[in-house]
């Protein structure tokens, strides 16, 4: 169905303008509402999410919508390949991906909205209207981002939501920690943003055009030019999609926290635990591996950037499983999963496997926010303790926190039929099948797999740490109690992380062989969709092979899923035999010279502070001092010289007028000479 | 019988050359004066010679004027001297040197 | 046609007021020696420069010295002796203004002195010999004005008896002076020798007939050059000047490098273009001349500009800076093979004109500085803005016309003056480096120039000072300087057109 | 005549506040200043111009009337406005309200002069972008450089001798070069051009360039008075390695003079750049367009690096305008409509920001009495709308999307990338835009060390918010950077039609 209607969808504005509005008004009021201007962003997510749905809704009805709001500006310039003209506009593009995300976005944004009511209401926190505000903002750019019809929106957006990350993992700014922390979120990722504005200048400027759908878009152009086996910036077409969309990729990477931009998601946690929740695992974190589902087209054509992709997704979700090992935090472990499990996201897109890729972020979003809201839950009734070892035996004080968390943990840790289980499972599934052709994408399933392991330790760790054994400190014996604020969301995510998984339950459908896939067909085309967006579109032009083990796609896939959940349910059983016990202990020297590497991990952090202070900061200062001494000293020196010859002509005045009456008769006689001499007087 | 001018002309010029020898060298005010007398002389000279050799009488005339003009010089010049001598008490023109550089 | 027709003689008015003004003022100083009727003696001296300026202005108007039905032309007065034109009546104008400035101020300046009569009437008498050189036709009349100029001159330096300084500067001056008029007589002679006429154009039509004696005219050209070089203070025979401008009361100081330069000046715009035209002249000593004022226009602003930097004493500073901006000044000679030649000369008067607005300003302004006893150094002079704001206001505009920077008179003729030096270029690229030793000199002015204005306005006073004293007589001299200088800025056409119409009196 | 009475206003308003009592200074210069801000912004909606002032365009509000002739050259008062200058006007206009409003705090000794002054140079700037004849408009360029000198030499920081002696002699040393290279140019002309309007200048050097001049071809002429201009303008801009006299005025500066500094008087440079050198050559900028290019890269990445070294808040936000400044470089040697374009566009949005992150330091730095960084930190505590501000205006600095810097930059990195004039023009911009990295860097350090993190600072009082005049002016700033940011077009069109004739102008 192609995208005409309007109907509904003349509304979809509104889902990003509605917080827009709650941001103003609790930024100018906030201290004269009530609830400190919670109301203003619970009711617009809440709006938000109702137009979210009545999308979702329509685009489920067959339609879809792609319209341009807004011109920006527009002007003559010569492309590479397009027309003399570009014109950078605001647009809202409402496909089945974009609605999908956006009932995600807002739905978490509400849920978060709520938990602050008992997260950061009930504490007595200052300073909550300016919280308020900027969840606001954040909602809307997200929103926008989302809905962004145009890389260079989207670019636009991807950096405010940037902002609203620094400003609120910089809310307590007080301390040292917190703006420090926000500090590193905003440069690691503006280092991949630099990438990505290079990405949207070069895309613009090869192809006129930034659009991401229909006839005008980069990626028709880009397949035109490669068609037409064109010249572009003096790469053949083929490279020069591979390089440009590299370099969006650098800005996909620093947001979604890929190695080697992840560093700075681990010390986002210094924000208040519902911003982590919402920005840090649900939804900005999502940015990056949303706009590779985004422009997928662009990326499908370039076998070689489809390949960094998963290789960077697989070793991203190992590496940083391992790190997750060892944290005594429970936000840090939920953090570093968070990286693993983009990293699984960005293996799946890379693979060409497109609705893995989009499930495990559905499923991830829920599972994740839930894990970040119940821990945030378990650090309201830890009072504000985040080391688990101080925690342990909540299981039986706060019962909801508890089963709902390990509903997320399930999930998380991809133990059948959990949502994670599904998603992760597809991920890999679809890893395997391209990776028997390909080594490179072969390690990266290997990488992976391996991953799974891990995940299930460290999510059980995390579980039996904080809700087994005996209670380890004063506070975990009372708890300080939470009420429905916080329980309510913990609810209703934990529900959806049980359940989401069941949208596309790929194994079943293939054994049974019935039609209950249904991601899958809402991503490619079944309802509305627009013209080039389709998961089949993709996958046309993904040119990898397939292969499977034993001859069989049935088998590969029963392997691959066996695997796969043997793996988690270990990882699970580990953590249960060490660590699922009244007294738990450290065991550190199980892990011997591998456990300092990890609790540093992997020295990421100390080389890119290095890199920062170590390097970058003492050159500043080299050139600072060169532009001091030598720059400046030669600007200086000419007056020094100037005043110093200006001393030495003065001394000719010596006062005595003999000297003056010689002086002049010398310099008449010189001038006579030379005069004379060249006029033949003297002959 | 007549000299041909060009001796004239040396004269003059010995003349000059004299006078400018006493001013550099002469620190006695007074004498400076003298010297410098001696150099406007020595145009004197000049004039009167060409006078007559071009035949005719401007370069008389002007050595009239030239003559008169020295006197009221050597005027302000005495004048000039007798406050040098009652502030500074000498009247060697190297003596005044407080402004200098 | 003018309605009534006046005679030819009445054509050197301007200069004809002065000399009867500086004759009333003589009477006066004869019959009352001692009179300290202050208001009597400057209003005479103001009353008469006024005069002068006036008939100047209107003869300018009138179209005297002018071509075309209407106008009045050239006057000839006394066979050639004197000539009324453009160039005289240009440089009569600067002239009298300047000494009206000096008037008006010295009847502040003048409050305790003695022998008042006698300083207005040597500066009247001053004046007078400088409206006459401009008027000068014959290597005689120049020369007998000259001296009229200088005469005076010395005295003025030296009036302050009791002042050592003043006494110092008066015999540096007078020596320089008497050694330099010497050299300048020698060379008439010498001229008068090779040409056997002293009349201008009679000169130039000798030329030819030098012959042989090319040497001895190459020489007595040479020597008239100097005797222009020690009137303009230009190098080698400035070293009177830093003493002289320093040591003499500071309106004389005033008069002296403004008036006196600009006497200087018009006597070699007149001499060298007049007498001695480029070609025929290189014909017979093989040298172009304007080549010796290439090489001390370089010199002389160079010297001037550096030697001025690192001075101490404010009046010093202004007394090299006057040497600077005699070199400016001198490339108008310089460039006068050139195709531009007439309007760099014309450039060259316009400074002269701005400069006797501006230099004589800041002169003034120190008049004022001695006359509320403020020491002689730059720290003395720290902080004075806060006690008179106007004043050190009319400074600060003075320095920064000097220095060339708009919104103010000296931005025109200095940038035209670099303008058209470079557009002379073309037909002589050594003017290039001219106009480079201009652009260094420039910049190192303004460091020095800025560097008055950060006395003034920036630094903190040294000590404290009680309220100053607003002498009616300087502040008005000032103030008037001042908004000339700015005013100039809008009003330059007329300057522009009555300084090229000068310039293209004598040259093409 | 709507622009002689801008100026006029301001000019007279200058004078008026000069004598007026101290105590009513600061708000009667702010009544004041409300006209010229008024008339621009009606002038802004009035605006029915269109094409280039100097490339036959359609001017608004253009006059004209003869001032001098000299040398055949006719000289004239000639103004009007472009899309080009007229959002340089407003923004003038706007940040000398605001200057004057965040002066209110900061200057407590001689008001009057203070403000006068900041009304004087406001005139002064207003012409420097209206005039369209070459000596008017470098009156009004130089004369900025007086009232300039006294802020920073009167009101400024310890240093503040140094640091405007060094502002004002540098920067006028620059326009001598420019001025020597571009009167040679106009020789070089020939006869096809009889006055210094820009119009006709720009138009007879697009139709064939100059004759030649001092014997050089015309090319090689053009080619030198390009490199000339270049080089004098550079200073100005300031393009490394001639900026160093920036960040010693800026830290020596009054907030007010910093504000107006790094706001409009940096764009003095890149503007002129834009009409001389990128309009009249277009031939040469082809040829030069990668060692432009080059310099252009090197100010943007050497001064965010020097940037990053600083710990005085002044100094790295005067750090990052040379940074800033490469952008609109590149911007201008793209020669594309969105890289001149957005080269113009950067110098409205830089002048905005640059002039908020200053109000912002000067704010800190009233209540604070330090702008060092490791002096204080937590400022947010006590002064959150201020800070909050700061913040907004830092990450405008850093292109933060929908607020202007973001557009400009993005306009210039678009239209440098694909440039078809500029060879390795992908490689020239990736490198550039590194700099957006190291902005943040710099800027989000800084902001960590002062506003955030536990307070604390020195003090013998209590730090107090800032006074709500201030925080009204910082806000008036950012709701125009981000108006401009949200909808570049309200002036971008207005650009872009200014600019398009250049592009075309060199056949591109």
């Amino acid at each position: 169905m192609a995208a005409t209607a309007t109907g509904p969808f003349g509304f979809a504005p509104a889902i990003a303008v509605l917080p827009l509005v709650a941001f103003v008004v609790t930024l100018l009021f906030g201290k004269h509402l009530p609830k400190k201007g919670a109301l203003p962003g619970i009711i617009a997510t809440a709006g938000s999410l109702l137009i979210s749905l009545v999308m979702f809704v329509a685009v489920g009805g067959g339609n879809a919508y792609h319209t341009t709001l807004y011109e920006w500006t527009a002007g003559a310039a010569a492309s590479e390949t397009g027309a003399d003209g570009v014109a950078f506009t605001f647009g809202v593009l409402i496909d089945p991906l974009s609605a999908l995300m956006l009932v995600i976005v807002s739905l978490v944004a509400l849920l978060v909205h709520v938990f602050s009511l008992g997260y950061m209401n009930a504490e007595g926190e200052t300073g909550l209207p300016r919280y308020y505000a900027e969840l606001g903002l954040f909602t809307f750019s997200m929103l926008a981002f989302v809905f962004a019809d145009n890389l260079l929106m989207a670019f636009m957006f991807f950096e405010l939501v940037g902002l609203c990350s620094y400003l609120l993992i910089g809310f307590w700014f007080r301390t040292e920690s917190a703006p420090s922390a926000a500090k590193k979120a905003f440069l690691v990722t503006r280092f991949g943003d630099y990438f990505f504005l290079i990405g949207v200048v070069a895309i613009a400027a090869t192809f006129g055009t930034v659009g991401f759908a229909g006839e005008g878009s980069f990626v028709t152009a880009a397949e035109t030019a490669i068609d037409d086996g064109a010249t572009l910036f003096g790469f053949d077409a083929q490279t020069w999609v591979t390089i440009t969309g590299l370099l969006v990729l650098g800005g996909v990477l620093g947001k979604s926290a890929q190695f080697p931009f992840h560093t700075w998601l681990p010390d986002a946690m210094e924000g208040p635990t519902t911003v982590s929740a919402l920005i840090h695992a649900a939804t900005m974190v999502a940015a990056g591996v949303y706009l590779v589902a985004r422009m997928f087209g662009y990326y499908a054509l370039s076998p070689t950037a489809l390949s960094i992709i998963a290789f960077v997704g697989g070793f991203t979700a190992l590496f940083a499983a391992t790190m997750g090992v060892v944290k005594d935090d429970v936000k840090q472990v939920l953090a570093y999963s968070t990286i693993s499990q983009y990293g699984y996201m960005m293996l799946g897109l890379g693979v060409g496997g497109y609705v893995a890729g989009v499930f495990h972020l559905l499923n991830h979003a829920f599972f994740k926010a839930l894990l970040f809201l119940g821990a945030g839950a378990v650090i309201v009734l830890m009072h504000h303790e985040q080391n688990m070892w101080k925690m342990g035996g909540l299981k039986d004080k706060a019962p909801v926190t508890y089963y709902t968390f390990l509903a997320g943990a399930l999930a998380l840790a991809g133990i059948v039929p959990f949502s994670g289980f599904w998603s992760k499972d597809e991920v890999l599934f679809d890893a395997l099948i391209i990776g028997l052709e390909q080594p490179v994408i072969l390690a990266a399933y290997a990488m992976g797999l391996v991953a799974v392991f891990f995940t299930g330790f460290y999510t059980f760790r995390m579980v039996f740490l904080t809700f087994h054994g005996e209670p380890r400190s004063e506070t975990a014996e009372d708890p300080h109690p939470v009420g429905w604020a916080i329980k309510v969301p913990l609810i209703v995510l934990g529900i959806l992380a049980t359940v989401t998984g069941l949208v596309n339950m790929a194994p079943v459908a293939k054994l049974l062989n019935v039609d209950i896939t249904f991601l899958e067909f809402w991503l490619d085309g079944e309802y509305g969709y627009v013209e080039g967006l389709t998961y089949h579109a993709y996958h046309e032009t993904v040119a990898f092979e397939e292969g499977v083990i034993g001859g069989s796609e049935t088998t590969t896939m029963l392997l691959s899923a066996g695997l796969s959940l043997g793996l988690a349910l270990a990882g699970a059983f580990t953590a249960h035999t060490l660590y699922n016990v009244p007294e738990p202990t450290r065991h550190m020297q199980k892990l011997g010279g591998a456990y300092s590497l990890l609790r540093n991990n992997y020295y990421q952090d100390e080389y890119q502070v290095w890199l920062a202070q170590g390097f970058t900061l003492p050159l500043a200062r080299a050139a600072d001092r060169f532009d001091q001494t030598v720059i400046d000293g030669i600007v200086n020196g000419t007056s020094t010289v100037s005043l110093f010859s200006s001393n030495w002509v003065k001394r000719i005045q010596t006062g005595i007028v003999t000297n003056y009456a010689a002086l002049l008769v010398g310099g008449f006689i010189a001038l006579l000479l030379v005069l004379g001499y060249l006029g033949g007087w003297f002959a | 019988m007549t000299v041909d001018v060009q001796y004239y002309v040396l004269l003059s010029m010995a003349v000059f050359c004299i006078g400018l020898f006493g001013v550099l060298t002469r620190r006695n005010a007074l004498l400076f004066l003298m010297s410098v007398e001696l150099m406007l002389n020595a145009a004197n000279i000049n004039l009167i010679a060409f006078a007559f050799y071009h035949g005719n009488l401007t370069g008389q005339l002007f050595a009239l004027f030239t003559m008169a003009l020295a006197a009221a010089e050597v005027a302000v010049g005495l004048g000039i001297i007798l406050v040098l001598y009652r502030n500074f008490r000498d009247i060697d023109v190297t003596v005044p040197t407080t402004m200098r550089w | 046609m003018a309605v009534f027709q006046l005679p030819e003689w009445a054509a050197l008015a301007p200069a004809l007021i002065l000399a009867g003004t500086a004759l009333v003022l003589f009477l006066f100083d004869s019959i009352n020696p001692r009179s300290t009727n202050r208001s009597l003696l400057a209003g005479t001296a103001v009353a008469g420069s006024l005069a002068s300026l006036a008939v100047a202005v209107w003869f300018t108007a009138a179209g005297v010295g002018a071509t075309g039905i209407e106008n009045y032309g050239v006057v000839d007065v006394m066979n050639g002796q004197f000539i009324v034109d453009r160039l005289a009546l240009y440089f009569m104008i600067i002239i009298s203004i300047v000494t009206a400035l000096v008037a008006v101020a010295s009847y502040d300046y003048l409050r305790d002195h003695t022998y008042q009569a006698e300083y207005y009437s040597l500066v009247v008498l001053a004046a007078t010999g400088m409206s006459m050189i401009a008027a000068s036709n014959s290597l005689v009349t120049i020369f007998i004005a000259l001296e009229l100029t200088s005469l005076p001159s010395y005295a003025l330096v030296a009036i302050l008896k009791d002042n050592r300084g003043s006494v110092e500067a008066g015999l540096k001056y007078f020596l320089i002076g008497a050694l330099s008029s010497a050299i300048f007589v020698y060379g008439i002679s010498l001229v008068y020798g090779a040409t056997g006429s002293l009349q201008l154009e009679a000169v130039a039509a000798n030329l030819g007939a030098a012959g042989e004696m090319g040497g001895l005219l190459g020489l007595g050209i040479l020597m008239l050059i100097g005797g222009v070089a020690f009137k303009t203070a230009s190098v080698p025979f400035h070293f009177w000047a830093p003493e002289a401008y320093e040591g003499a009361p500071a309106p004389i100081s005033a008069f002296l490098s403004s008036a006196s330069k600009a006497a200087g000046f018009v006597l070699a715009f007149r001499v060298f273009t007049t007498a001695f035209p480029l070609e025929a002249t290189t014909a017979v000593i093989n040298v172009d001349w304007t080549w010796i004022f290439v090489v001390l226009a370089i010199i002389t602003m160079t010297l001037g500009n550096f030697a001025a930097a690192t001075q101490e004493h404010v009046k010093r500073m202004l007394a090299y800076s006057s040497i600077g901006h005699a070199g400016y000044v001198l490339i108008g000679l310089a460039a006068l093979s050139t195709e531009a030649g007439d309007l760099v000369m014309g450039a060259a008067m316009m400074h002269l004109l701005v400069y006797g607005f501006m230099n004589t300003g800041a002169f003034l302004f120190v008049a004022l500085a001695e006359y509320w006893g403020v020491g002689p150094t730059f720290e003395d002079y720290n902080g004075l803005s806060k006690q008179a704001p106007f004043a050190s206001a009319a400074m600060a505009v003075f320095m920064f016309s000097l220095a060339g920077v708009p919104p103010f008179g000296g931005f025109w003729s200095k940038y035209l003056l670099y303008t058209e030096t470079v557009n002379a270029a073309a037909d002589n690229t050594v003017l290039l480096v001219l106009a480079a030793a201009l652009v260094v000199n420039s910049a190192l002015s303004l460091y020095y120039y800025s560097r008055l204005v950060k006395a003034l306005w920036i630094e903190e006073p040294i000590l404290d000072r009680d309220r100053l004293a607003q002498p009616t007589g300087l502040y008005a001299a000032i103030i008037a300087a001042a908004v000339m200088t700015v005013v100039i800025l809008p009003a330059f056409d007329p300057i522009a057109t009555a300084a090229l119409e000068a310039a293209a009196a004598v040259v093409g | 005549m709507m622009i002689e009475i801008l100026i006029a206003v301001a000019l007279v308003g200058a004078l008026v506040t000069f004598v007026a009592p101290n105590r009513i200074a600061g708000k009667l210069a702010f009544a004041i200043s409300l006209v010229p801000t008024a008339l621009s912004l009606w002038l802004f909606a009035a605006f029915d111009g269109s094409g280039n002032a100097l490339l036959d365009g359609e001017l608004a509000f253009e006059s004209q009337a003869a001032w001098l002739e000299i040398g055949g050259y006719s000289i004239s008062w000639f103004v009007g406005l472009d899309g080009i200058s007229l959002p340089l006007v407003v923004l003038t206009a706007i940040l000398c309200t605001l200057a004057i409003v965040s002066s209110w705090t900061p200057i407590d000794e001689r008001e009057s002069q203070f403000y006068g002054l900041i009304l004087f140079i406001e005139a002064m700037l207003i012409g420097v972008f209206s005039a369209l004849d070459f000596f008017l408009w470098f009156v009004f360029w130089e004369a900025v450089l007086i009232p300039m000198y006294l802020l920073i030499g009167i009101w400024g920081g310890p240093r503040r001798k140094y640091a405007a002696i060094k502002f004002f002699v540098y920067t006028n040393v620059a326009s001598l070069v420019m001025f020597g290279s571009f009167v040679s140019l106009v020789f070089g002309l020939g006869d096809s051009v009889t006055s210094f309007g820009l119009p006709e200048i720009a138009t007879a050097m697009l139709a064939g360039g100059p004759e030649g001049f001092f014997g050089l071809s015309g090319t090689t002429l053009a080619s030198l008075a390009f490199i000339g201009m270049f080089l004098g303008f550079a200073v100005k801009v300031p393009v490394v390695p001639f900026h160093t006299w920036l960040p010693d005025a800026h830290v020596e500066a009054p907030t007010p003079a910093s504000i107006l500094l790094a706001g409009v008087l940096l764009k003095m440079g890149t503007y002129a750049l834009l009409r001389f050198n990128f309009t009249m050559f277009p031939e040469q900028v082809e040829a030069y367009a990668v060692p432009i290019a080059a310099i252009a890269v090197i100010s943007v990445i050497y001064g965010a690096m020097l940037a990053l070294a600083q710990t005085d808040l002044k100094r790295i936000v005067a750090y990052s305008s040379v940074s800033s400044m490469g952008y609109v470089i590149l911007g201008l040697v793209a020669y594309t409509q969105f890289g001149v374009g957005g080269a113009t566009f950067q110098m409205v949005s830089h002048g905005l920001i640059s002039g908020l992150m200053f109000m912002s330091v000067g704010v800190i730095y009233n209540a604070t009495h330090t702008r060092m960084v490791t002096d204080m930190s937590g400022m947010a505590d006590r002064m959150p709308i201020a800070v909050g501000v700061l913040i907004a205006g830092a990450f405008g600095y850093m292109g933060l999307p929908l607020m202007s810097g973001f557009a400009a930059e993005y306009f210039i990195f678009f239209g440098s990338f694909g440039s078809e004039l500029l060879a390795y023009s992908a490689l020239f911009t990736s490198l550039a835009m590194f700099g957006i990295v190291i902005v943040a860097g710099y800027l989000l350090f800084a902001l960590q060390r002062t506003v955030f993190g536990p307070y604390n600072l020195e003090t013998d009082y209590e730090v107090s918010r800032a006074p709500v005049h201030d925080v009204a002016s910082m806000i008036v700033l950012l709701g125009l950077i981000i108006t401009l940011g949200v909808a570049p077009d309200l002036i971008f069109t207005m650009i872009t039609d200014a600019i398009d004739p250049i592009i075309q102008g060199g056949g591109l």
